[in-house]
């Protein structure tokens, strides 16, 4: 049993110079046969396998990692956490998401540093605002904390906000949710790590999954990297790169796989104290507890696997950005990178089980599956481990294309990060 | 209010905005080009036949390129369709005799006289000065007078063609000219002239 | 940042000047045979996607030069442009045959369709 | 400490006649023109110049340039201030007001110190261990505390006065850097005729050519270096550009280089100049002359203040004149640094040199014997004494691969120059997708493969022996223009004469050890910012942070604003150290752009403020302007919202003008609408593809509202088409949908009908357009001189005239969005105003008025008109909206209509248009506002519909509401709950038609 972190661990070990940490997980060979294979260890696969061993006692797990364990889009995202979305199944996964969050960093012994400093949402068009006040009203019944505030108190939230009614989007007014925010991302994928491998779960991390084997209509086990693995159950939680997986097992997806990019300014002393998007013009930013400030925008508009994005797409948001904010036309951009994100066709996330038997796919979070880990992995470990639908998980099944029961949360005139 | 419709009252988009100073170019609204939007089947030699009938010339078919016959000025703008350019009090007049000529052949003519706002830029060095706006390259060897193209300028679409070597001519839409203007003044500040290429000073 | 070439007009310039459509030779049904369609048929059409790591077949608009759509063909680990060929059209030959997975299985039944035609008429 | 350093005699880049004064932390100093303000400091005797990131440990100038990590500073005040600028790079000039950061109360006495005296708490990645309980504290202590104090500089106040930006430009090769492998091929490029960009950051070209020994044809190359230049700067078909950072390269050879035009001299962007440019270039080909970027040897204690790399220590001789001290001590592991002791020994500044390596006897480091500078070969630093500087170091004896000194002997000096060898700057190779392959005589990665038309040249490929740069230079600039023109001639240079110092091998160190062991309480920083030590990567390794990438993200390591330029690759040979493994079995992270960190002004060039986004004008917005119109956004247009007179409040202007087109006449600028001409032998059938009614059996001179959808069967887009002739129709779209549409069509068009013989023409823009509504409209158009008869009966309802008003050619079009006797007249564009002005003119003695957009939808509102976007969403069927009458049940197909039988669209429990009357009639329920199957005390409850458009009605005297409600059309006379904050709205639901059911005012 691993030791407990705190404060007082740490005093302990720095006499030591702190030679006597442990792993944080082990390093394990594959076995030949686990009960189930979860391939992909981004946040939700590294949850999923988390809450099988944590809440259903399903320990003999592997999760199979192509590279390095969170280094997906979980290992670069802009770590928004909010749940304010407009549609009812889409408000049940989020905030159940969101309420785990705040418990999660003492759930398993490491500080997430889940932030929920707010969220501010500008509304710079008479339509966003519309939109804004519906979600806002729908929210509240749901149970959400969540206002809306004028350009005024935005900006008492937010001191740096430009609100001239003359500039070219002016702020007509924002959605403000409180309880949202950010978290440190890396380390929620580790401490799921952590936690899973402490219950005995197998994270194997450079094993490509690079075959599906199947029995008839039934799912027998995986070819991989480091060869074959068994398994009756399988969970696909890939992201990008869902779709070579599901080719592999014939099961064809709604997904197309795209670039969106992020980037960091050089680290300054606090400028900005909550979450902010700006929609119309596509930005979003927040300041990491490091310093710098977390930017983001829209996807590049075709197909690319190769994480690097294309310039024009952060340029307007950056344009955009500094219209909102002028004085980070001084600042400067430090970094910026691309994660390969899954795009559905409504834009919302499938949680479901396939064609074959015993093959399940959770997918399609594209922009905005950071703030959900903790809820997928938690409807998707009760989906897999009773082989059927888990009720929050049911609106977000595969069959909802052919029944045009979309989940299209565009309406609310929100990007979906 | 009978003299605001007897002699009504013609205001283009830029009508009531200084000319400004201070710029390396010359710049200038060009109120008198009328502009007929043709569409047809540069294969369909019916077509081509009517439409040289009326115009007198043949229509370009070179991508990028333009003829002139007369007070007559043919753009190309693609495979099935022309910018057809003439002084404006003609245009409506042209129109229907294309339309006339076209009868029974698949075409389409309209007058676009009003749409957009046409620029006619002057100076020595546009062509380092436009490419503040465009990621056309304009120093490119076939960009030489009588080259026509669409292109995105700044923030919005417009159509460049080059009427001589230290002469273009800008064609925006009507709502956008007025940003257009203002975006051509912040970069053409002489104080921020840049030359391309050449004989340079070190710093 | 790409560049393309309009087969077209040849008209070359970066992505902004193009209008990316998202996956080439996607068939309506509804042009053909309203009438039979079945639920998943149509799903598939509206959202069921090719998505390879590797050669892709696309459509683009040239937007800022004749305002024409075309085929293109590009790999998406590398983003190079194989080849730009007509809207009505097929891929050059030797391109079609670098198809993999889906892709290849596309246009091998296309061919086969176009053969049966061929030897009917 | 605060001596002056300036030297009596040399300096390269100063100009001694021309004294600079600025201040640092408010104290005033002073310098000469040509000096960076890390050398004038330094000249004035300071060496602290800021605190670290994490321990807040003092920090002095440690490189050259761009590279630099420690001497960051904050230039300029209130809104012209920029932190984090690098003094190295920072260019003085007269008043330049520099300070430092990261501290308080002062730069020499930190609060923030004591993280360093507890740092034994901190290790790598400590956070995630703690501050998690009591659970609370995180939000309200720990991470206020934390977030206080990260963050290096502060940001400026107010909005940048300066201007910025972008050039796009084409280029046969761009050659990054300006150094003598960048200079030559850029000449080879240029001789035989491409266009050639060179780009440099630095202020003068020529790279570290000046610090450097060799000969070209008899002079030292620095000399060659600046006779290339000058044929460069004077060839007409290449251009050189300095202060300028390539910082990225991307797909296809994009290449975008960051130029600071005006930083150095502030006069330059007051003038009107812009501060930076940014240069967006296409390159056919590139050729990377990036150098290389020297790395240090970690070893205890190596961040006091006075450390710093030994080119940087030879560029403040050489280049500024500025001792670093008086004393000093080189230490290296290979012959460059060589060159350094012989500057300072030349400079009559005392040196003594420490080499790892086991033997010393190269060409270097036997001049430097001649020179009788003392030489201690097999040793390395093993400590340093100082707080904030120098005062000593322990030399101790070392032998490859030992883990602890044994004996060490202290050597008084007060600076340190440290050369662990040369990483080739291969940042840009790696941008898109470059591979790097590990060099073992560099001990470092350079360039191996890339799929781009790039190649590395010089130092930046890892060549280091000058005559094997010119001559690799010199055939990649040839090849690259063979390339780019196929056609040309070869260069046919003159040969050099090359002589040059031959260099013996470096020998790996990564870090010295010390007396205990490094991950015993001694700090061997690898990333200074960052302040990460060989003990922190250790301890990941141990705890299974093994990826180099975990490494990197849990310690911070290489991820401050240098990006690890310097120190990345001890901490990776450290880690190969610690674990056993090989460097290339270790890797290396991610590099992406941009090089230096690049300003965002920059990037955003000119496009700010008004010149963010167009908005586009009507022909008529100087008039709503003048008139002091509050103005809606509409897509890009800006619309009227309402025309308040003086004093009046909004709601008060829009119920005047709601109220005078119901009993009067009112006029609206609908010009933004969108047109469509849509001509050809199938225009008809075509246009009964894209909208769900019959299009084709339109009546020449008639008009007809039609919906279109999307695929998936929702709303898309509405409009009326009006029917010209047999093969000509013009299709009006919503204002935001105009250029939507037009696309739309074409696409469809070009790609699935393309055997339908129809041309479209967009023509938005070619008309004014505006409506004239209200019952007295007819005698407002009767009044202009008509060449049409206007009487109801030649001009019904839903038809369509063309002819003049007085002079002006309008089309008239009979058609209502506000349920009154309306026309919609449109003239050509230029004749808008002339139109408006006429129509204001005859209609005043009707009362006519202008009326804005939120008039229009009270009015539309009213009769249960819909507007796209407000009654629908993306969602919305149009049976939805109770609109299934205008879906043809002829058509075999239309767009959207498979998808129609989707059993989700047909459910029996959809949303329904309905009309909605509060309770109370003075309660206008909010937009948005939820209608709840049962009302509780408390969330959740569920929801069963929401408010899709709600006004206060003037014309009905009370709040009317449209709302989108489960079942609705079956609830009729229901009383739903809306609860709001504290209250619960009731309001029965009402067919959503308020006014005039029967349409009798539209057809008078
Ligand atoms: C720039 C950017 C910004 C974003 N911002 C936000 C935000 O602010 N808020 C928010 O909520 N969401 C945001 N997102 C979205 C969010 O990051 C993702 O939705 C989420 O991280 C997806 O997690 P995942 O576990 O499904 O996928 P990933 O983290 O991508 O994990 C998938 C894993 O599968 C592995 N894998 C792939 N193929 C194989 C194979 N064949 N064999 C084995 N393993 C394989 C991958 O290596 C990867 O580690 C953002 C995304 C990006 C790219
Ligand atoms: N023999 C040796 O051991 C040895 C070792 C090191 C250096 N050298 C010497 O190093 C020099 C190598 O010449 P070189 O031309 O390859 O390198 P260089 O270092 O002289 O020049 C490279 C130039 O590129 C600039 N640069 C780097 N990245 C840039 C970017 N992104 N944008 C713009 N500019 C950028 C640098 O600031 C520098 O001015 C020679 O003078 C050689 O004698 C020799
Ligand atoms: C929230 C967040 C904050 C980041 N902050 C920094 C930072 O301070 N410095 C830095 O170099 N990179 C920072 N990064 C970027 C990472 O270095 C890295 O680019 C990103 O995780 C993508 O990985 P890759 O570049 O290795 O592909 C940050 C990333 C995220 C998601
Ligand atoms: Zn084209």
């Amino acid at each position: 049993m691993q030791p407990r972190y705190s404060i007082f661990s740490l005093a302990r070990n720095a006499l030591n110079y702190h030679k006597d940490w442990e792993r944080a997980w082990r390093s394990p060979a594959p076995k030949a046969e686990y009960d189930a294979i979860i391939i992909g260890a981004g946040g939700h696969g590294l949850a999923t396998a988390y809450y099988l061993a944590k809440n259903h006692g399903i320990t003999n797990v592997a999760v199979l990692e192509k590279g390095w364990l969170g280094g997906g889009n979980s290992g670069r995202n802009t770590t928004i956490i909010r749940s304010n979305y407009l549609q009812d199944p889409s408000i049940a996964i989020y905030e159940l998401s969101r309420s785990l969050y705040e418990d999660l960093s003492q759930d398993f012994n490491y500080n997430v540093m889940f932030s929920p400093r707010g969220v501010l949402m500008l509304c710079q068009t008479e339509h966003e605002l519309r939109a804004f006040k519906r979600t806002a009203h729908a929210n509240k019944l749901a149970g959400l904390d969540c206002r809306m505030v004028s350009p005024q108190e935005a900006k008492e939230i937010l001191p740096i906000l430009n609100i001239d009614p003359q500039c070219r989007y002016p702020v007509l007014g924002a959605y403000y949710q409180p309880r949202g925010g950010t978290g440190r991302h890396d380390a929620v994928c580790w401490g799921y790590a952590r936690g899973a491998d402490q219950r005995g779960v197998d994270i194997i991390q450079n094993c490509e999954v690079t075959g599906i084997m199947r029995d008839g209509a039934r799912v027998t086990g995986v070819e991989t990297t480091r060869g074959p693995i068994k398994a009756k159950k399988i969970g696909v939680v890939t992201a990008g790169h869902v779709t070579t997986i599901m080719d592999m097992a014939g099961v064809r997806m709604p997904i197309e796989s795209q670039c969106l990019q992020a980037l960091v300014s050089e680290p300054i002393k606090p400028i900005i104290d909550c979450v902010v998007m700006a929609n119309t013009v596509h930005g979003y930013m927040s300041q990491s507890d490091k310093g710098d400030l977390v930017i983001g925008g829209g996807t590049d508009s075709y197909n690319n696997y190769s994480q690097r994005g294309s310039f024009p797409a952060l340029e307007h948001t950056i344009a955009a950005l500094v219209e909102t904010f002028p004085i980070l036309s001084r600042l400067k951009l430090m970094r910026m990178w691309g994660g390969i994100v899954d795009m559905t066709g409504d834009r919302s996330p499938i949680i479901s089980k396939t064609p074959v038997d015993g093959l399940f796919v959770n997918c399609g979070w594209g922009t905005g599956g950071f703030k959900s880990i903790p809820g997928s992995g938690w409807v998707f470990a009760d989906t897999i481990a009773n082989d059927r639908p888990h009720p929050i998980a049911e609106a977000f099944g595969l069959n909802r294309f052919a029944e045009g029961r979309f989940i299209d949360e565009s309406v609310a005139a929100a990007v979906a990060h | 209010m009978s003299d605001i419709l007897s002699t009504p009252h013609f205001e283009t988009a830029l009508a009531r905005r200084a000319a400004p100073a201070g710029l390396g170019f010359a710049v200038r609204e060009m109120t008198d080009r009328g502009m007929i939007d043709l569409r047809g089947l540069a294969s369909d030699r019916k077509f081509m036949t009517a439409v040289k009938g009326v115009l007198g010339t043949d229509l370009p078919k070179a991508p990028r390129s333009a003829v002139a016959w007369g007070d007559i000025k043919v753009l190309w703008l693609s495979p099935d369709q022309w910018l057809v350019l003439c002084p404006r009090a003609r245009a409506v007049a042209l129109a229907a005799e294309l339309t006339a000529a076209l009868a029974g052949i698949h075409s389409q003519v309209t007058n676009v006289s009003d749409m957009r706002t046409v620029l006619r830029l002057e100076g020595a060095n546009l062509r380092t000065t436009l490419a503040k706006g465009t990621s056309t390259d304009l120093h490119a060897a076939e960009v030489k007078p009588g080259f026509v193209k669409r292109l995105k300028f700044a923030e919005v679409g417009a159509l460049i063609n080059i009427v001589e070597d230290q002469i273009f001519e800008l064609y925006v839409f009507r709502s956008q000219a007025d940003y257009v203007w203002d975006f051509l003044i912040a970069i053409g500040g002489s104080a921020a002239e840049l030359h391309l290429f050449g004989k340079q000073s070190p710093a | 940042m790409l560049t393309l070439v309009c087969p077209v007009c040849g008209a070359h310039g970066d992505e902004t000047d193009f209008h990316a459509g998202g996956q080439a030779h996607i068939r309506r049904p509804a042009s053909h045979d309203p009438e039979h369609i079945s639920d998943q048929e149509q799903a598939d059409y509206l959202f069921t996607r090719i998505n390879p790591k590797g050669l892709h077949f696309e459509r683009w608009r040239c937007d800022r030069g004749c305002g024409k759509w075309f085929h293109a063909a590009r790999d998406t680990v590398t983003l190079e442009f194989k080849a730009y060929y007509g809207i009505t059209e097929l891929p050059p030959p030797d391109i079609m045959a670098q198809a993999r997975g889906a892709w290849a299985d596309y246009f091998k039944a296309r061919q086969k369709a176009a053969a049966k035609a061929g030897a009917k008429s | 400490m605060s001596k002056p350093r300036r030297l009596s005699s040399g300096g390269s880049r100063i100009d001694r006649s021309s004294r600079v004064s600025f201040t640092f932390d408010g104290k005033l100093m002073s310098g000469y023109r040509g000096d960076t303000l890390a050398a004038a400091v330094m000249a004035n005797g300071q060496r602290l110049f800021g605190r670290s990131y994490k321990y807040h440990r003092p920090r002095g100038v440690i490189g050259l340039g761009s590279e630099e990590m420690n001497a960051l500073v904050g230039v300029g005040t209130g809104a012209r201030h920029e932190p984090n600028a690098r003094a190295t790079q920072v260019e003085l000039f007269e008043g330049l007001a520099a300070v430092s950061q990261n501290r308080f109360p002062s730069l020499s006495f930190d609060v923030g110190a004591i993280n360093n005296t507890l740092s034994r708490l901190f290790p790598g990645g400590f956070y995630y261990k703690t501050f998690m309980w009591p659970k609370v504290f995180w939000k309200h202590i720990y991470e206020p505390v934390i977030r206080k104090a990260a963050g290096l500089g502060v940001a400026p106040e107010g909005r940048d006065p300066d201007s910025y930006e972008q050039i796009h430009v084409h280029a046969d090769v761009v050659v990054v850097g300006g150094g003598v492998a960048g200079l030559a091929a850029a000449e080879a490029a240029a001789v035989m005729g491409a266009r050639v960009i060179i780009a440099d950051e630095n202020a003068v070209l020529g790279g570290i050519s000046d610090l450097e020994d060799g000969t070209i044809d008899g002079a030292p190359q620095a000399e060659w270096a600046r006779a290339a230049a000058q044929k460069l700067y004077d060839a007409e078909n290449v251009h050189v550009l300095t202060r300028a950072t390539v910082v990225g390269h991307w797909h296809h050879n994009y290449v975008m280089i960051a130029e600071r035009v005006g930083d150095h001299d502030p006069a330059i962007p007051k003038s009107g100049a812009p501060r930076h440019r940014l240069w967006k270039v296409r390159a056919k080909q590139v050729i990377l002359a990036t150098g290389a970027l020297e790395r240090p040897i970690a070893f205890a204690n190596n961040d006091r203040p006075g450390i710093m790399l030994a080119t940087a220590v030879r560029a403040m001789v050489q280049r500024y004149g500025v001792a670093p001290g008086e004393q000093g001590v080189v230490f290296t592991n290979n012959d460059d640094a060589y060159l350094t002791a012989l500057a300072l020994k030349e400079a009559g500044i005392a040196v003594q040199v420490v080499d790892s390596r086991a033997r010393a006897d190269g060409a270097l480091p036997e001049r430097a014997r001649a020179a009788g500078i003392a030489i201690s070969t097999g040793s390395v630093i093993s400590a340093v004494k100082g707080k904030l500087g120098v005062e000593a170091v322990k030399i101790a004896s070392y032998r490859k691969g030992q883990g602890r000194v044994v004996s060490e002997r202290s050597a008084p000096c007060d600076f340190i120059a440290v050369s662990g060898g040369f990483n080739p700057a291969a940042h840009l190779w790696c941008h898109n997708g470059g591979k790097l392959t590990f060099d073992e005589g560099l001990q470092s990665y350079r360039p191996g493969s890339h799929a781009d038309a790039i190649v590395a040249v010089g130092a930046a490929k890892g060549t280091m022996a000058l005559a094997d740069i010119m001559a690799e230079a010199r055939a990649a600039g040839e090849a690259a223009a063979k390339v780019a023109l196929p056609k040309a001639k070869a260069a046919k240079l003159a040969k050099l004469a090359i002589s040059e110092d031959a260099r013996k091998p470096l020998e790996a160190i990564w870090f010295a050890p010390a007396t205990g062991k490094y991950n015993e309480g001694n700090k061997h920083f690898v990333d200074f910012q960052h302040d990460v030590t060989v003990a922190d990567l250790e301890l990941a390794q141990r705890e299974g942070y093994e990826s180099i990438e975990h490494t990197k993200r849990y310690t911070t390591f290489g991820m401050a604003t240098d990006q690890g330029k310097v120190g990345n690759l001890n901490g990776l040979g450290a880690i190969a150290e610690a674990t056993g493994k090989t460097i290339p079995e270790v890797g290396f992270t991610t590099f992406r752009p941009p090089y230096t960190p690049t300003s965002f002004g920059a990037i955003t060039g000119s496009l700010t403020k008004k010149l963010f986004l167009p908005v586009r004008q009507t022909p008529v917005f100087d008039w709503h302007m003048m008139k002091g119109a509050v103005f809606e956004p509409v897509g890009q247009w800006r619309r009227p919202y309402t025309y308040p007179r003086d004093g009046e409040d909004k709601h008060v202007s829009i119920a005047r003008e709601i109220l005078n087109v119901r009993n009067n006449v009112g006029v609206l600028d609908a010009s933004t609408l969108g047109k469509i001409e849509v001509k050809g032998p199938d225009a008809g059938a075509f246009l009964d593809r894209i909208y769900t009614n019959m299009m084709s059996t339109l009546k020449p001179g008639r008009c007809r509202y039609g919906l279109t959808l999307n695929e998936l069967g929702f709303i898309m887009d509405d409009g009326v088409v009006v029917r010209f002739d047999d093969e000509r129709f013009l299709v009006h779209t919503t204002s935001g949908g105009a250029d939507r549409i037009a696309a739309w069509l074409e696409e469809w068009l070009q790609t699935e009908w393309t055997d339908y013989r129809v041309f479209v023409t967009p023509v938005t823009e070619q008309w004014a357009q505006f409506a004239v509504a209200g019952p007295r409209a007819r005698d407002v158009i009767a009044a202009l001189k008509p060449s049409f008869d206007v009487s109801h009966e030649a001009l019904p309802h839903m038809s369509f005239v063309e002819g003049t008003l007085g002079a002006l050619p309008v089309r008239v079009y009979r058609i209502s969005f506000s349920g009154e006797l309306s026309y919609e007249i449109a003239t050509p564009a230029n004749h808008g105003r002339a139109l408006w002005d006429a129509l204001l003119q005859a209609g005043a003695p009707h009362g006519i008025l202008p009326y804005g957009t939120e008039a229009l939808h009270v009015l539309r509102a009213e009769k249960g008109y819909i507007v796209v976007g407000d009654e629908t969403d993306g969602t919305t069927t149009p049976d939805d909206v109770g609109l299934s009458g205008l879906v043809s049940k002829k058509k075999a197909d239309f767009i959207g209509k498979r998808s129609l039988e989707q059993a989700h669209l047909k459910a029996p429990n959809r949303k329904q248009l309905v009309g909605l009357y509060t309770e109370n009639p003075e309660e206008v329920l909010p937009d948005g506002a939820h209608a709840v199957a049962e009302v509780k005390d408390k969330p959740p409850m569920k929801t069963i519909g929401h408010v899709t458009s709600s006004y206060l009605s003037p014309t009905l005297g009370r709040s009317i509401a449209m709302a989108l409600i489960e079942n609705g059309r079956a609830r009729m006379g229901d009383v739903l709950s809306f609860p709001l904050d504290g209250k619960v709205v009731r309001a029965t639901v009402v067919d959503p038609v308020f006014y005039d059911k029967e349409g009798a005012r539209l057809n008078v």
